[in-house]
């Protein structure tokens, strides 16, 4: 697959995107500018962005609870999004939602999720309804290792495997659910491998190599389009970051080793693909210090823009119950 | 307008709406063939494209009728049981009626979804409850109890219509009722209560199957000299408040009638309404005749000793008269 | 495997003590004896006689909807079945749960159960108690083919997987969720091949021949008791009759076609094992009618018992809510 | 007595009964570490036999509590945020709820729910629930509801020795509040309300987190000449009415405080209640302080709109009194 080189810009710049507005996130969550759980995704920017970047404006996503890499990687805007885990009025859901309730449907972001599990059954829904309007238009569905043991993994990729929905399900699996290793609580090993439960095509794939991810994606999406069907996507990847933002405030035993974590910060999927486009020759080094600075700078204007957001109006809690 | 019965008013309905608006679609369990009666020829009308029978997997279905509606289209989502629905608890509770407030506004959930309930006679618990008691206390829902046929058309349009998740909970004992029901656009707004049979003495508000229940006994006290008001309240979120208290302001005496369990039933939550809104009004104490608060049990005489009837209601009408 | 003697007549009498039992209960229901919703295992009576067969007293099963079949083959007393579905204070449930409900706690019968795929957490938590208390039981599970589909089914295979917990999942595949055909509803086409998704050993088999399902299940209940986990069998049958008692009534297209029934039919569970006894030598035509005869008497006497038996008096209504 | 956290107390009695019957055993997510607080080795004290991770399957693990308690043992089923059970509702509402019921008494099913709920700041609609509501016309369960360290401690403790499945619900911004809380043998009987301040001229029955609003907010009063009785059921299911009744009789106005929404909340059904069989000892409408019908939005100021304060009992309070 030839990849062009504005594309594979776009998706370094989406991935810097993510680790830069987590980064700061991170820090100005450290330092209580903001309220609520905070869950990083510092180090599984490459399937977001892998997935992403296979899609078109019409597709559409779900996200989880760690849901800033995935709307960030669709094309949602650092400053609504910053606002609204600021939870100001200017922010994507005017304060209501936060940083787990990401929103953007212009984008076809149709949200992040609190609910583990929650988002699986709405993508399958959402890839029905293009089905029952006769579009083309494919969903992509995000979710986590600890995700893919809830019931309605189950029940929606039986549904889509049934109806061949145009869906494509991506699970990220970071081994980690919350503080239990995914392989203590998942059955059968591989994830991926269940995809044949449903009569699916299911991939394990190094969910770190954005351009791998994108490879698989986009043949699933092309099947997707065509009435082929879904595919299960299981993108292997790390969280750099506790489970949220403060977690050692739980004290408790160590729940990985300092190894562990270490190994997979040396697989950095930004430093990988830097590296690899570096050494293919086709992009320089002052083009990707141009885009990191693009981006440092418009994140700059974000924070700006969130921290001099006005709060919503009491008010305004009685809106937007009812359409 | 023609004498036909509630499931046929349904249908009626179900089928000039999606007359009405290529965007709607069913989904649910052999929805195909229908499980509790169906119109002729349905399915052949609107093909397999725009009547799907779902797997066995209430959250999966229920859940994709949300992203369907998020999506731009307008499911109708069957549900066979009202039980059922706790098997999809989360999509209802957690997504259907969240989604429009969290994404602030941008979400659109126009879903309405129709489900069975109430006790008919040796169904026992799992299939024999109201459970719209368990969704008073959801905000973002609506939930409408129709009580006869033209009702039960009139609410389910405007549910279909309405751009939130709406749940009809037609009641099992009513389907095969009868009566004069609109033919064509006949809409009964969600929030509106009905005054089924007007009176002096005391206000019985009434909601689904004890409608009927409520106006037999009206009927039959109006030979002892006692005059009742029966209000069937329709919906149950949003709520006519105003009716119920204009009701109550003109008989001061009030009977609130609800299959549901006693405890955290409709009941409940109308008869505080009143204790706070209308409190000046009352010249007895509020009665509620509801269910006995145990599970519905399967044997006759048993589910009869729970499940409130006609008896029951008397008794309350003249204990709050004195 | 050798079978005694004794053991396959008592399968067999365990098999016609099911099909006499349920012959009789839909004349009665007809004959509006019997209120709420009847639904017949006629056809099925090898999956629950195999798998019970391979239990001990000891060891717990639950049951469906479909739930005279299984607590018959794990002892059941006809006469408080009976009772119970007629409503009345003697049967098994005082009354309170019907003919959905049987459960004799005696006999490790936990229960029938209105919800599809509800029963399924249950066994799996009835599997876990053995292993919480150091108790070799084992637990049967039964369930349909529609279940498999329920999120249930996914999140208990999945914890019994990861446990290794001494369970049979025993998915009883008759073709038909209601009026819907098992095919068009589940992905991936079969129910046992399911079971690798959750590194459990999964088998379909022919769930009209008792000795083929007694065998499967007697590995399996060995497996399980040895701690070496559960097993997930698929048993390929058919119910005779409609799904409830009365279907016609709700008219509708017909969804099986009567070569169908008749082919299943002429694969008669009961008539192909009397033709493998009797054809071994090891039974005569005599015994086999002397069983049948019991039985028949054994079932006069449930009739007998259940209609003369007092409906409860409605102050009872109030009681078994707490304990 | 020691002066120790609502978390620590509930620790407390999680170990005692523990050590106390070793047919108990822990299961839920993540419970090995806890994720909400633990005690210093209390994994290692009972170690994974009797302490059990899960798989991310409320309904599985929740069903699971229900069939290892019909097979004899005695689970604590932890369900980290009270929205997540409705991923399991099926198991609670119509399985753990019923199966005594239905098998006529055969089924035992001594579970212990522990679940958090409420408001917290910024948690937005999916974990700021109360949840409650939505079970409390749900017979076959027992709600409780503790707003303190040691009826925490003790509601606990009697809920683990119960034979029926009780939801112990533990509002997160009560986790750090600390308290006098008897070691050992503290038992509060299921289904007993506290006085917890006596008062003449109004009664205000508060619920969890908003008791010790209405304990501030009384004590602020009293200063003002105006004696508050504040009520605590401390169980919903079942309800203590003869207190609540009680304090009626004596103060002749009544203000519930609740965190639930508004519409069919706890405070409703003890509301309707009070109408009903304490109608003649009330000289002033009934008055409910509870949470707007919305989702609970995340930014503070909204949640703060939505949510009720000590301020809202206050002016309610002054309403009552006229
Ligand atoms: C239904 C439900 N149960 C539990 C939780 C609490 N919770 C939040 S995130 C999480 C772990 C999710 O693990 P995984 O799906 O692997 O995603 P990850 O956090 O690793 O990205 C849990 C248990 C929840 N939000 N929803
Ligand atoms: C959760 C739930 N959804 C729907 C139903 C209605 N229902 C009763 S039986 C049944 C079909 C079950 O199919 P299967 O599991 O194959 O069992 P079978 O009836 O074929 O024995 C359905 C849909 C139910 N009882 N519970
Ligand atoms: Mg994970
Ligand atoms: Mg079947």
């Amino acid at each position: 697959m030839d990849i062009g080189k504005e594309l594979l810009l776009e998706m370094y710049r989406r991935m810097q995107r993510i680790r830069q507005f987590e980064t700061r996130l991170k820090d100005l969550t450290i330092r209580s500018e903001i309220p609520g759980f905070i869950h990083l995704s510092i180090g599984e920017e490459a399937s977001a962005v892998g997935v992403c970047a296979a899609l078109r404006p019409t597709d559409r996503i779900t996200s989880t609870h760690r849901g800033h890499g995935h709307p960030i990687a669709k094309g949602g805007e650092l400053k609504r999004m910053l606002a609204e885990i600021y939870g100001r009025r200017t922010g994507y859901c005017k304060g209501k939602g936060g940083s787990m309730h990401i929103v953007d449907y212009s984008l076809g972001i149709l949200g992040a999720n609190g609910i583990v599990g929650g988002g699986i059954p709405i993508a399958t829904g959402s890839a029905l309804a293009a089905r029952v309007m006769k579009r083309d238009d494919v969903t992509a569905c995000f979710f986590g290792d600890g995700a893919a043991n809830e019931g309605t993994f189950h029940e929606s990729l039986n549904l889509a495997g049934v109806l061949k929905l145009p869906v494509i399900y991506v699970c990220e699996n970071n081994g980690y659910q919350v503080f239990t290793s995914a392989a203590s609580v998942t059955a059968g090993g591989s994830i991926a491998a269940r995809a044949q439960a449903y009569g699916m095509p299911g991939f394990a794939l190094d969910g770190n190599d954005v351009l791998e991810v994108y490879r698989y994606a986009s043949n699933a999406v092309a099947r997707a389009r065509a009435g082929e069907g879904p595919t299960l996507l299981e993108c292997r990847t790390y969280r750099w970051e506790g489970h949220v933002v403060g977690e050692n405030a739980f004290g408790g035993r160590p729940y990985r080793s300092e190894e562990e974590v270490a190994a997979w910060k040396a697989r950095c999927p930004i430093v990988q693909f830097e590296k690899r486009m570096l050494e293919s020759g086709r992009v320089s080094r002052e083009e990707l210090d141009q885009l990191i600075a693009q981006t440092q700078a418009e994140l700059d204007a974000a924070v700006e823009f969130a921290r001099s957001s006005p709060l919503p109006d009491p008010s305004e809690a009685a809106a937007d119950i009812y359409g | 307008m023609a004498r036909i019965t509630f499931i046929q008013a349904i249908f009626e309905g179900l089928i000039e709406e999606m007359e009405r608006d290529p965007s709607t679609f069913v989904l649910g369990l052999d929805v195909t063939r229908g499980t509790f009666g169906r119109a002729a020829g349905f399915f052949e009308r609107f093909g397999p494209e725009r009547i799907l029978d779902m797997p066995l997997s209430e959250a999966g279905f229920v859940g994709a009728a949300v992203g369907a509606a998020m999506a731009g289209t307008r499911p109708i989502c069957e549900v066979q049981f009202a039980s059922f629905f706790y098997c999809a608890f989360d999509q209802l509770c957690n997504q259907a009626a969240k989604l429009r407030y969290m994404s602030g506004g941008q979400a659109r959930l126009p879903i309405t979804f129709r489900t069975r309930c109430g006790a008919v006679g040796g169904a026992a618990a799992q299939h024999s409850e109201t459970v719209y008691p368990q969704l008073l206390s959801v905000p973002g829902l609506k939930l409408a109890v129709p009580s006869g046929p033209a009702d039960a058309k009139g609410l389910l349009k405007s549910a279909i219509r309405d751009d939130n998740p709406v749940v009809v909970f037609e009641h099992l004992a009513l389907g095969g009722s009868r009566e004069e029901v609109p033919e064509g656009e006949h809409l009964v707004a969600l929030g509106k209560a009905a005054v089924k049979r007007e009176g002096r003495d005391v206000t019985v508000i009434a909601i689904g199957a004890m409608v009927p229940k409520a106006l037999a006994m009206a009927q039959r006290l109006a030979s002892d000299g006692i005059s009742v008001e029966v209000i069937d309240p329709r919906t149950l979120i949003p709520l006519d408040e105003q009716a119920i208290l204009a009701s109550v302001s003109k008989t001061n005496r009030v009977v609130i009638a609800d299959e549901a369990h006693l405890h955290g039933s409709a009941a409940s939550e109308i008869g505080c309404m009143i204790a706070e809104k209308g409190f000046d009004y009352l010249d007895a104490p509020i009665k509620r005749v509801a269910a006995m608060d145990a599970p519905v049990p399967f044997s006759p005489p048993l589910e009869k000793a729970v499940i409130p009837g006609e008896q029951a209601i008397e008794r309350a009408v003249r204990e709050v008269l004195g």
